[in-house]
């Protein structure tokens, strides 16, 4: 998990000053500190979100800066908060309601899925939702079934709605703020492991746009796709593949709603092989898209089935000998890329 | 939860003032609940001859909840509505027309076509949408009350829902925003009674207006059929929440002419023809309002007239424009999915 | 719509007795009704389910026979109905919840998901959560964005739930007996404008298993995998294609979760070309679990890229002439399958 | 929202008469509450030593609403818990050790480690399990109580949650349900205060009682630090929804002595350390009740310290048990997916 990621399209559009090297929890407070300053129609509403900065601190100091009417502490009430996100969004503010684990967006599903997602389209294009909802997902972090799910899928399906998953707190800081800046709604997932991933960002303001992957690492002879939590694990495994003069590719979509297909299929019918890693349940998950497309869009360039690697299809459980089960690790990873490249 | 409350009591010399000084602002409300009566039955016919798609929730009935709220409102004010909501949007100004238009999936619609009845949606007359899930703008409308306040501009934001929204969970849940947070809101429940097809006594335990007062929210209960009374209640209830006094809630006991949609014909089953009889015959807000400026001198009846036919007119002359209007082009189908 | 369909596996399912005819919503209705009387622990909740019968009509009679203890109306409160059946169902009680769009089943996710789907789970295997949650999809019926989405990927998703689509009255009375008898908690996805599909019950109880897909018509040339609503557009498309003298496999799956996939894949390895066709949203949808399912199975058997036709990726307007657009036709299908076929 | 009832004024002799029909009763409550107490203090341990799995939500200081509620309660009948949950586990009948079992992610666990800290479930002793999902349970207890109703049982379902669940819609929405159908269900809020670092003074607006009344629900709120008093507001209320007259709703005030989780050390933000210490000191129930018994005569001091070895024994074994008990087998992961 501490292998450095190799961010080949920082350079490109990063500005011209200096690289810092900052957590991505960091790189999220310094966003949202850097967009409330910029725009005064930018706050953020959750659980627990202003003194106690949330569960996970990454808040911490943004009411200090900002005071409790930016920065507002809400009632346990995800379904009312996505609602109130959505009025406010339509009437000239830009919110940003932190839904505190993303287990809890069944209880907002309502909210994010018939309103925000279709007001601009039922009102012919003329009301706009340009709101953000900012959760978490992943497990591994002994809180059992109702709290480690990665259900970013959910979203990804819904037409009016974008999903942003950084991996990395560059990535984290370029999507965060374009996704404030986005006139549409976004939902955003944080991993909850990775808050403590360091990274360099640079001082510069940035912004990445949605819809463009990010090849992690470069290869040739198997493509890698990994989301949020598994790029760092599809890294690792391009590590232990190296060593077996495997040359993987490790390719971000970053975005899975807009999705950069080309570069998805551009990169496996380079490679001619391909594995997609992600950690929301495999049925009916994201891996299932991403898979689709790839089979389809390379389908004359395949040496080999594209192969999907999600979370196990069952509730996440307690139990740390259980639960590391469920999860892709690199060793399966790199164990699956040598099977496919016929090195068993 | 049937009982209505009587208009004040007023002296003879305060009453005379309330006509004099209301006189306009009657007349005009007549002229809307009689838009709202004449387009819904316009809405009925085009659907009885399939001329129509889909379906649509007629308002005719609750005409007096619309107009007397939207009557307490400036014109930059919020309203949300519900799948029940032709009634509203003209209430705050739209056009017959548009809505014609709309409502046949036409191109000049207020939605280029794309909502239809329960989706109209019109930023200029601060209408913020209708909405096909019920209860499902009460968090829009509390978001837009929270806006007027996070940007200081005074305007107040109405939710208008039907007793049936009683049973959604997020009505409480940003009622004590709202509360907790003193936003300028009314939560307006029209309680017709029914919940489509069963009657509220079968699904709502308790008082509907504690419900709303346990949230500390001012809460009246009034008699939804008298125009002039639910001005009054709203226009105290608006003010009040624009000085930032908190959210207010009223209880506006009404009752819908036709069935829960156009297709809703066979009724009987759950509101017997003598309820429906008497609630059109003795509780008409249109007949209430007319026979109250007729007999307090404010018109007669040539005047009332010309009003019935300039509104017959417009309505035709809207539904007309509907139905001329072109469709949408195809290739439309795939724009505005985003912004 | 009206090609009468092929339901090849039901002789060998059904019981010896007669067949009649009935519309789907009928086989609907008797279902319930049979299971109602077998089992008293059996009931059905929901909006306007009792005398109203639904808007649909589909339980007209019920509360007739069965009483307003048994069919209740309820008020209008998906959240709270489903998890009132979840408890009702983990104290010995057979609960069928109506919820009555699909629409609205945002409002009941964190019921369905985090409480149904995993306290058997959670339990470590003591408590059972035999609950039905019946529930509609399907547009083209004019009534917009909201009432019009065909939302059973989300439900697929989850492990811990079941989830069935009959496309036919046969399947419908089968897989609802099986629903109910199930002691797990399932979505049972009924096509709102199917309601009047005619086909042959049996006299005779029987079930159908889950994860069993059945061939609707079976060919040689290409497989089309349908579900639900898109069973009888596939159904029409291979008619259109007989008559080009492409031979066409129609694969109903029946249920998304479990999954047949070795039928799915076995077709298309015999035809070696595949469509998949559902009325969700195309984009993380159903279609794309199962063309992934199948390009991978069928890696090594498929002369061209398996294809996917969803529901537009938009939300669904309501003017007719666009909504029109965004649903998968026969004609599309059968465009599709040409060019599959290299007939263009 | 703070204040709390007295115990009702009793006449000495009545008094005498309850004390001595009590005596048992109480000298269990007393057992019961340490080891709740007594559980919680070596679950912090095994969190500062590094020897349990992931977090958990401490109960110390609230033990008496568990207490006294769960021995107004038939065995048979049902309760639901909260991720604040060890407390109702035990004082429903759950065993200390396979408690620790669960906690510790191990395979003799109550749910064989699958479940944890905020899933325990023991349908044994009508325990239909904790909940992670603020709010969570109130369904579950309400189609409990249903059940009981069809099936004519005469169980009645408990459910607890925080003040912090207030704000869950779904909570309403099954309230109401529950008033409709006069089902056999007793909701108790316990009100500490906080949810997790927020004050509910932010968070919650009106009358917390008021939120059940209007629903027609018999509310009551009650010192929950009295375990006696605890006792007969849930008795009264536990009985009269057992005879068919409806659900009940008990807001018991009460506080948590520790963190919102084992984790929460630096506190000073949301609450002073002067307010721990008042209700450590001052209003700690295991306090209350022991001096309650000391002075009524019904134990001596070393009555009570005997008790207190043999709870602390009783914990001790239990975590004993589960350090030393075996994981679940790796292959059990795909098991209970389906049933
Ligand atoms: C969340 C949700 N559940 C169910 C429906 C179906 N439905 C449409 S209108 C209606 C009844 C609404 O009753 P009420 O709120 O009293 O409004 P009314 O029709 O009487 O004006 C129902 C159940 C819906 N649109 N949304
Ligand atoms: C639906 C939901 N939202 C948020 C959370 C995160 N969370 C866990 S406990 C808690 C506070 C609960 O407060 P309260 O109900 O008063 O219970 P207490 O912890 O005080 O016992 C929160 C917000 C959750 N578990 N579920
Ligand atoms: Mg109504
Ligand atoms: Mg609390």
């Amino acid at each position: 998990m501490s292998t450095p990621s190799v961010v080949s399209s920082q350079s490109s559009q990063a500005g011209t000053g200096q690289m810092r090297e900052v957590t991505l929890g960091q790189a999220i407070r310094e966003t949202l500190a850097e967009e409330l300053r910029r725009d005064p129609t930018v706050f953020i509403m959750g659980e627990d979100v202003a003194e106690a900065g949330t569960p996970f601190k990454v808040l911490s100091g943004l009411v200090e800066e900002f005071g409790p009417q930016r920065i507002i502490d809400s009632p346990i009430s995800e379904a009312g908060i996505s609602g109130l996100g959505v009025g406010a969004a339509m009437t000239g503010m830009r919110p940003i309601i932190d839904i505190m684990f993303g287990d809890f967006i069944g209880l907002a599903m309502d909210q994010i899925v018939n309103q925000a997602a279709k007001v601009h389209y039922m009102s012919g294009g003329k009301l706009r939702v340009p709101l953000v909802i900012r959760t978490t997902l992943g497990a591994t972090r002994r809180t059992a079934a109702q709290h480690s799910q990665s259900l970013h899928a959910w979203v990804s399906h819904i037409p009016g709605l974008k999903v942003a998953l950084p991996s990395t707190p560059y990535d984290a800081k370029g999507l965060l703020k374009t996704a404030i800046r986005d006139d549409n709604p976004v939902i955003f997932f944080e991993d909850k492991m990775m808050y403590q991933l360091k990274g360099q960002v640079p001082d510069d303001d940035y912004t990445i746009p949605f819809g463009v992957a990010d090849v992690k690492r470069a290869g040739t002879d198997i493509t890698l796709v990994a989301t949020s939590s598994m790029v760092q694990i599809a890294l690792a495994a391009a590590e232990q593949l190296a060593e077996l003069d495997i040359s993987a590719e490790v390719v971000d979509p970053r975005t899975t709603t807009p999705l950069d297909k080309e570069t998805l299929i551009a990169s496996a019918q380079k490679t001619s092989r391909a594995i997609v890693i992600d950690e929301g349940y495999e049925r009916y998950g994201v891996t299932a898209e991403l898979a689709a497309v790839i089979a389809d869009g390379a389908f004359y360039y395949l040496d080999a089935p594209v192969k999907r690697l999600g979370a196990m299809d069952v509730p996440v459980p307690f139990s740390p000998v259980l639960e590391d089960q469920t999860v892709p690790t690199a060793e399966a990873v790199t164990q699956l890329a040598k099977t496919l490249c016929g090195r068993v | 939860m049937t009982q209505t409350k009587a208009p004040r009591e007023q002296s003879a010399q305060q009453r005379a003032a309330d006509v004099r000084e209301g006189a306009e602002q009657w007349m005009l409300a007549y002229r809307l609940m009689l838009r709202i009566r004449f387009f819904e039955e316009q809405v009925n016919d085009l659907y009885r001859t399939a001329r129509m798609p889909g379906l649509a929730h007629l308002y005719s009935g609750e005409e007096a909840v619309a107009v007397g709220v939207c009557q307490a409102l400036r014109p930059d004010d919020y309203i949300t509505s519900t799948h029940r909501g032709h009634g509203h949007c003209l209430a705050k100004g739209a056009s017959i027309d548009r809505m014609f238009a709309e409502l046949l999936g036409k191109e000049p619609g207020y939605c280029r076509g794309k909502g239809g009845s329960m989706h109209i949606a019109d930023q200029e007359t601060g209408n913020l949408g209708a909405n096909a899930i019920v209860g499902g703008s009460a968090g829009i409308a509390t978001g837009a009350a929270f806006s007027s306040k996070m940007l200081g501009t005074g305007q107040v934001a109405v939710c208008f829902f039907g007793d049936g929204a009683l049973g959604q969970g997020v009505l409480y849940e940003v009622m004590n925003m709202a509360s907790l947070w003193k936003l300028p809101i009314l939560y307006v429940c029209e309680n017709n009674l029914y919940n489509e097809y069963t009657h509220n006594a079968e699904t709502t335990a308790g008082s509907m207006l504690a419900r709303a007062q346990a949230f500390n929210i001012e809460a009246e209960e009034i008699d939804g059929q008298d125009v002039r009374l639910v001005y009054a209640t709203a226009q105290r209830l608006v003010e009040r929440a624009r000085r930032g006094d908190g959210p207010g809630f009223l209880l506006a006991n009404t009752y819908r002419f036709h069935g829960h949609h156009v297709g809703d014909i066979q009724r009987t089953y759950y509101r017997s023809k003598e309820e429906e009889e008497y609630w059109k015959a003795e509780r008409d807000p249109i007949t209430i309002l007319g026979n109250w400026l007729l007999e307090e001198h404010v018109a007669d009846a040539a005047q009332l007239e010309r009003i019935r036919s300039e509104a017959q007119e417009e309505v035709t002359a809207g539904v007309e424009f509907g139905l001329n209007a072109p469709f949408p082009e195809i290739s439309e189908v795939t724009e505005h999915v985003y912004a």
